[in-house]
């Protein structure tokens, strides 16, 4: 095993192991605390997908993340009022069965980033960050007027949503129903890297011409990467609002979609684990910085900084001291 | 952990000693940072200083920065209840925050005590024994506002907010008690700047008055283009505009304009007088209404400590509830619904040397309920 | 709906306009030269806004203000430039963007720790506040026309600059190539920070002349930032005519949008859902013209390929 | 000029018929006329800024013709894309290296020999555990002599290597025709060579038109030569016509060695 490999596993390893530990010393806010490294994570490994292997700088993944929020908040708001969602032209109910809502989360986060990327794609380069950023302050300025479900006061759930056969409101169990999502994304990613797929759309970033010359549309491979990435980041955002029992368009802010990308970035662009370790070290950033000051995040950029200027391989660059690989 | 602060200023021993001691545990989750921190520190720095006047060690309060993003604040929540074990909580201003904190809170066993947000659904369907609104219910200063446009023979009013779900209240509160016609209704961008459009609006309106709800910067902009467009309309809104923190970025704009509040520093009580000196001496500015509604809850909250021992919740709750303590408001009693019952007064800006502050000109309401206590089942 | 109201909206959104070109006209020169996206010009218009209340508050001069604002804000971009923009030159826009994007978590925090989280004054001076009266019997504030004055004056000399001097030649090289500028024995690294403080200043202006009638606070650049990057998309990216012409675009769109889509919902809806559904279209309508030209033309009306 | 076009179109792989373009004042293209006939490698000469890279974006569907017609295996292609083309068996290398760099030498191969099969919308199998792909596009390095160098980094290759690599993608399509743009450039005397030794089999499998400097294969290669100067085919014709042709040697030839 290379160094990398060591480090994937050790990280993967200690993000079950603490909430673990966590649960028998009966410290339930540090099994919270990693749920929200997971769920970001997941985040994160979506958006790699299309910046890490696709090359799509995009701005706008938070709307992805705040689409899949906003089917969880839906949903499970039709639920507990028992009002349906639709009468016509069939009676549709909403729903607190968390398979329901993430297939729903996955479905129309998929389909958004379906046209956002159908339009976007046709830019490139910083074309190409600009439009996914209106595209995302377009979905936010609706969310925050759409008063019928909440409007910028966000939709809040009683409780938190149900998976047959577990209790998701121990706060361990609903960890692992995360971790264990993380766990299929990121072998999910590992084989879309290898696949046929991914060695297109890999090239497709290096070389344009190169996939044109050999017979392959890079608007066809991009536009797929673009909307599997949405919807694995749709997924982690129904997540994330199943993990705050609470939706509100600051999910959809374009901070939101910064934060995602600094995830993937902290932790080393294109590296399998690199969101990983990114959330995981920004939110033990958050909360060991804020403890030292209110503006904590002076020093968060900083170091950001830091990294983009002097440490371009991220975390995992720095440890394993090489360049990405594509085997 | 953001910021411990442990109280029981009186005597300085180890903050370690102290929690090991300390009986009762409030957890303050409040703005710090981000758009929006003037209002936390006010609430913050107010609550702060009744607890050191109080000077009791069996007391400790965790205090946390939400951020404003009601992602942190329910997190927050979480960690107090579950790791940290608070008994009471309290700080959070706004109140989409509130809706995320507020029904998980309560339904874990905790007491809330609001200083400042008061969203309708807690008032009426979705009350709480255990929820206690200090501030008032959201649409009170709107109420009395519209009130008082009745009284000042206001008949044709252009009435503006932003298009979110608590302007929409601000402007049902308005009519709700307003008589006259209106001129025009229009619901603006969040975070928007520019009134340009509205005030032009406004002036082809024939409208005799304008109210209008713009908190934070969005009411700082309005004003001083208001008062530069040459339309001279009166111009009525709640406190939030022309607090102390923000009137001084809005100056001369605002003078004379008629706002509404539940307190102000001129009301004439023993303890606001105690009040308004101690905190001036304390933090050198002026109090503000925040600052007030945190003084306030931090006091109802010792006063129950007084009477009941916090782990024997139904008679914390009913000392609660008596509210028997010295408010800077002067008379303080809460409805059914555990939100006030109290007056609104009107409040006019006024220029004292150079500082911009308000002085109370009539009373809007007296003995104001909210509009939702009926719809609570509690 | 009169035609005095209508020609008094259509004076805000050209108000509106100059103000975003001010914004625009930095973002844009600086990738148009440099090829570098700035996510932190926002940041720049709000040091603008600040050292413009503080000189105001000591000097009581507007004037004094507005010069302490370009002053202000140059002097800032040429720090960044020379700290950190200036690596980021042969990065990718990635790269660019997570720099920047920094510098804006660093500038915002760092003003809030310096002045607090309380919004400053700054207001319209005595001689320009208050209303004249414009042919046809239109009422508009002095101070907006003076904005509409300065914008179009800086405009114009932002178009005499770049096509008439030497720095303009300089600049108009760097656009096409870099390396024939080298050849020209131009210190590029001057012309880079020269460039950059220049779009810094102008931000700075609109920060001060912004500041005057909003209000002066801590993330008060950034909602004009994605205005601005919205406005450079639309007229191409690194075309000073573009974002005039999407400057004005945007201006008039947003403020006649905000005006008359409830108006128009007003038709056939009721009047209450009509205004909120109006003004929830209204607050997404510029982001509907981008898409729709970015459709029709992939690098925006005026740009060239990069 | 001497026509040599063969009026009949029989066995014409790639026609391009009175093709031209303009950049503004600069006309590139001027009614350019030629063609490629199966089993032979047609030689495009010219100096530098005759047009000639213009021309081979223009087959390759990567710039549009202002006006004229280019036709693929008797199939006018005007509509079609640089994919589509490159589908109908266009196989094409660059004066300018395009290939990936950061993979490996073996992946850019496997790249070209997907793009032939197709199925690149695969999103679970590793594409180098795929044994066809694989021994096609190893077959590819093998023959261009390559295939000690499949582990290699392209970044860490040779100009001459990644020249080399090129062709080799190009060969993993199995194209029809070969587009080839300078292929010998910074190949050396010996590389240059081998390579001319190789594709002088290579036009039994397809037919070349080859863009090249290297007036020594060329003469050792080519069944015909076009000469282009200024956007203009001057002449055609066998490699002894060209040779002796006087205006071939005033406008092009007459400026270097005599060959």
């Amino acid at each position: 095993m290379n160094r990398e490999k060591l480090l994937n596993t050790a990280v993967i390893l200690l993000l079950l192991a603490i909430p673990l530990w966590a649960h028998m010393a009966e410290e339930p806010f540090l099994i919270t605390l990693a749920t929200k490294v997971a769920i970001l994570a997941l985040a994160g490994v979506g958006l790699n997908i299309a910046l890490g292997i696709g090359g799509l700088v995009s701005l706008g993944h938070a709307a992805f993340f705040g689409i899949g929020g906003y089917a969880m908040g839906i949903l499970a708001a039709h639920a507990q009022n028992y009002e349906p969602l639709a009468e016509w032209p069939m009676l549709i109910e909403g729903t607190n069965q968390m398979p329901v809502i993430w297939l729903v989360a996955v479905v129309a986060s998929a389909l958004a980033a379906l046209v956002i990327g159908a339009l976007s794609l046709r830019t490139s380069g910083v074309y190409f960050i600009m439009i996914t950023l209106a595209f995302g302050q377009m979905l936010y300025y609706f969310a925050i007027s759409w008063t019928a479900y909440g409007g910028e006061d966000g939709l809040s759930i009683w409780v938190r949503n149900e998976f047959p056969g577990l209790n998701t409101l121990v706060p361990l169990e609903f960890f692992l129903i995360c971790y264990v999502i993380l766990c299929a994304a990121l072998w999910f990613a590992a084989r879309l890297a290898r696949a046929p797929f991914g060695l297109a759309l890999s090239a497709a970033r290096q070389c344009e011409a190169r996939v044109e010359t050999v017979g392959i549309t890079p608007y066809q491979l991009r536009l797929t990467a673009f909307v599997i990435s949405g919807a694995i980041t749709g997924l982690a955002g129904a997540l994330f609002a199943d993990l705050n029992r609470f939706v509100s368009p600051t999910m959809l802010s374009w901070h939101t979609s910064g934060e995602i990308m600094i995830f993937v970035i902290i932790g080393g662009v294109g590296r399998l684990f690199g969101p990983v370790i990114g959330a995981a070290l920004f939110i033990l950033l958050e909360h060991l910085l804020g403890g030292i000051s209110d503006y904590w995040q002076i020093y968060l950029g900083g170091l950001l900084l830091i990294i983009v200027l002097y440490a371009r391989g991220g975390v995992i660059g720095a440890i394993s001291g090489r360049e990405v690989a594509h085997d | 952990m953001k910021t411990l602060t442990t109280m029981a200023l009186a005597t300085a021993v180890s903050a370690l000693a102290m929690s090991a001691a300390a009986e009762t545990k409030i957890g303050m989750i409040t703005t710090l940072s981000g758009g929006g921190a003037g209002l936390g520190v006010d609430v913050r720095d107010g609550f702060m200083l009744a607890m050191e006047q109080a000077g009791r060690d069996d007391i400790e309060v965790v205090i946390e920065d939400d951020q404003r993003k009601p992602e942190s604040a329910v997190q927050i929540a979480d960690r107090m209840i579950q790791s940290e074990k608070v008994d009471i909580m309290t700080g959070i201003i706004w109140s989409n925050l509130a809706m995320a904190v507020v029904p998980a809170a309560t339904a874990q066993g905790v007491f809330y005590l609001s200083p400042n947000a008061g969203p309708s659904a807690l008032a009426g369907k979705r009350c709480h024994e255990n929820y206690f609104n200090v501030a008032w219910q959201n649409d009170n200063l709107h109420e009395a506002a519209g009130a008082y446009a009745n009284d000042a023979g206001l008949k044709n009013s252009y009435i503006l907010a932003p298009n979110y779900p608590a302007g929409k209240d601000a402007l049902t509160g308005y009519k709700r008690m307003y008589q006259g016609d209106l001129a025009g209704e229009t619901y603006t961008k969040m975070g928007q700047t520019d009134y340009a459009a509205e005030i032009a609006q406004i002036r082809a309106s024939g409208a005799d008055s304008v109210y209008f709800f713009l908190p934070g910067g969005m009411g700082i902009s309005f004003l001083k283009q208001y008062a530069d467009s040459g339309v001279d309309l009166p111009v009525v809104g709640p406190a939030f505009s022309f607090d102390q923190g923000i009137l001084q970025a809005v100056g001369g704009a605002a003078l004379g304009i008629k706002n509404t509040s539940q307190w102000n520093k001129d009301l004439d009580n023993p303890a606001n007088t105690a009040f308004v000196a101690a905190f001036e001496q304390k933090y050198e500015r002026l109090p503000s209404l925040y600052a007030s509604q945190g003084y306030d809850t931090a006091n109802l909250i010792l006063s129950a400590l007084n009477k009941a021992d916090v782990d024997d919740k139904d008679a914390f709750r009913a000392a609660l509830k008596a509210a028997e303590f010295d408010s800077v408001r002067g008379d303080f009693k809460f409805g059914d619904n555990h939100h006030p019952i109290q007056n609104i007064y009107v409040r006019e800006v006024i220029q004292e040397g150079d500082v911009f502050t308000n002085k109370i000109i009539a009373t809007g309401l007296e003995n104001h309920a909210d509009a939702y206590a009926a719809e609570c089942k509690m | 709906m009169s035609l005095i109201l209508i020609l008094e909206q259509i004076l805000n959104g050209l108000q509106f306009g100059v103000m975003l070109f001010l914004m625009a006209a930095g973002l844009t020169l600086v990738f148009g030269v440099m090829g570098l996206i700035n996510l932190a010009h926002g940041a720049l218009y709000m040091v603008g806004a600040f050292a413009a209340a503080i000189v105001a508050a000591w000097t009581g001069s507007f004037v004094l203000a507005l010069v302490a604002s370009l002053a202000a804000a140059a002097a800032a971009g040429a720090l960044v430039e020379l700290l950190v923009i200036r690596k980021l030159y042969d990065r990718d826009h990635l790269d660019q963007v997570l720099a920047t994007f920094a510098l804006i978590l660093i500038f915002s925090e760092g003003t809030r720790w310096v002045f607090g989280s309380f919004p400053l004054f700054l207001d319209v001076p005595s001689y320009l506040s208050g209303p004249i009266s414009l042919p046809g019997g239109i009422e508009y504030p002095l101070y907006r026309l003076t904005i509409i004055a300065i914008g179009l004056v800086v405009a114009a000399g932002l178009f005499w600059l770049i096509a008439r001097t030497r720095i303009g030649i300089q600049i108009r090289a760097g656009e096409s190539d870099r390396e024939m500028i080298a050849a020209l024995g131009v210190d590029i690294s001057k012309l880079y920070t020269l460039v950059f403080a220049l779009g810094a200043a102008l931000a700075g202006l609109a920060g001060a002349l912004v500041g005057a009638i909003q209000s002066v606070q801590v993330g008060m650049g950034e909602p004009v930032l994605i205005l601005a990057f919205v406005v450079i998309v639309i007229g191409g990216i690194g075309s000073i005519k573009g974002a005039m012409v999407g400057a004005l675009l945007v201006g008039l769109t947003d403020t006649l949008g905000g005006v008359f889509l409830p108006q128009l919902f007003g038709l056939f809806m009721e009047p209450a859902s009509a205004t909120s559904v109006g003004a929830s279209l209204a607050s997404m309508l510029i982001y509907i013209l981008m898409a729709a030209i970015l459709l029709v033309r992939p690098s925006g009306l005026y740009g060239g390929q990069h | 000029m001497t026509d040599m076009t063969d009026p009949s179109g029989a066995g014409q792989v790639l026609k391009v018929s009175d093709l031209s373009k303009s950049f503004g004042a600069l006309q590139a293209s001027k009614n350019i006329t030629l063609d490629l006939r199966a089993g032979e490698i047609h030689a495009l000469i010219g100096p530098n800024g005759a047009g000639k890279s213009t021309l081979i974006k223009q087959i390759s569907g990567e710039l549009r013709p202002d006006s004229g017609s280019v036709s693929l295996l008797g199939r006018p292609v005007d509509d079609l894309d640089r994919v589509a083309r490159a589908r109908m068996g266009l196989g094409r290398t660059f004066q300018i290296s395009a290939l990936a760099m950061e993979f490996t030498v073996l992946q850019n191969a496997v790249l070209g020999a997907l793009g032939a099969r197709g199925g690149v919308f695969r999103f679970l199998g590793n594409v180098m555990r795929d044994k066809a792909l694989v021994a096609q596009a190893e077959h590819a390095l093998e023959r261009v002599g390559l295939l000690s160098d499949a582990k290699r980094r392209t970044a860490d290759l040779s100009h001459g290597q990644r020249r080399q690599l090129e062709v080799a993608v190009a060969l993993t399509l199995q194209p029809k025709l070969f587009l080839m743009d300078e292929p010998m450039a910074g190949l050396g005397a010996g590389g240059s060579q081998a390579l001319t030794g190789f594709l002088d089999t290579l036009r039994h499998e397809a037919p070349i038109l080859l863009v090249e400097h290297d007036m020594d294969a060329v003469f050792a290669l080519a069944d015909r030569i076009s000469v282009l100067v200024y956007g203009e085919v001057i002449a055609t014709g066998t490699t002894e016509e060209i040779r002796n042709n006087a205006e071939v040697q005033r406008a092009y030839l007459g400026e270097e060695e005599p060959v």
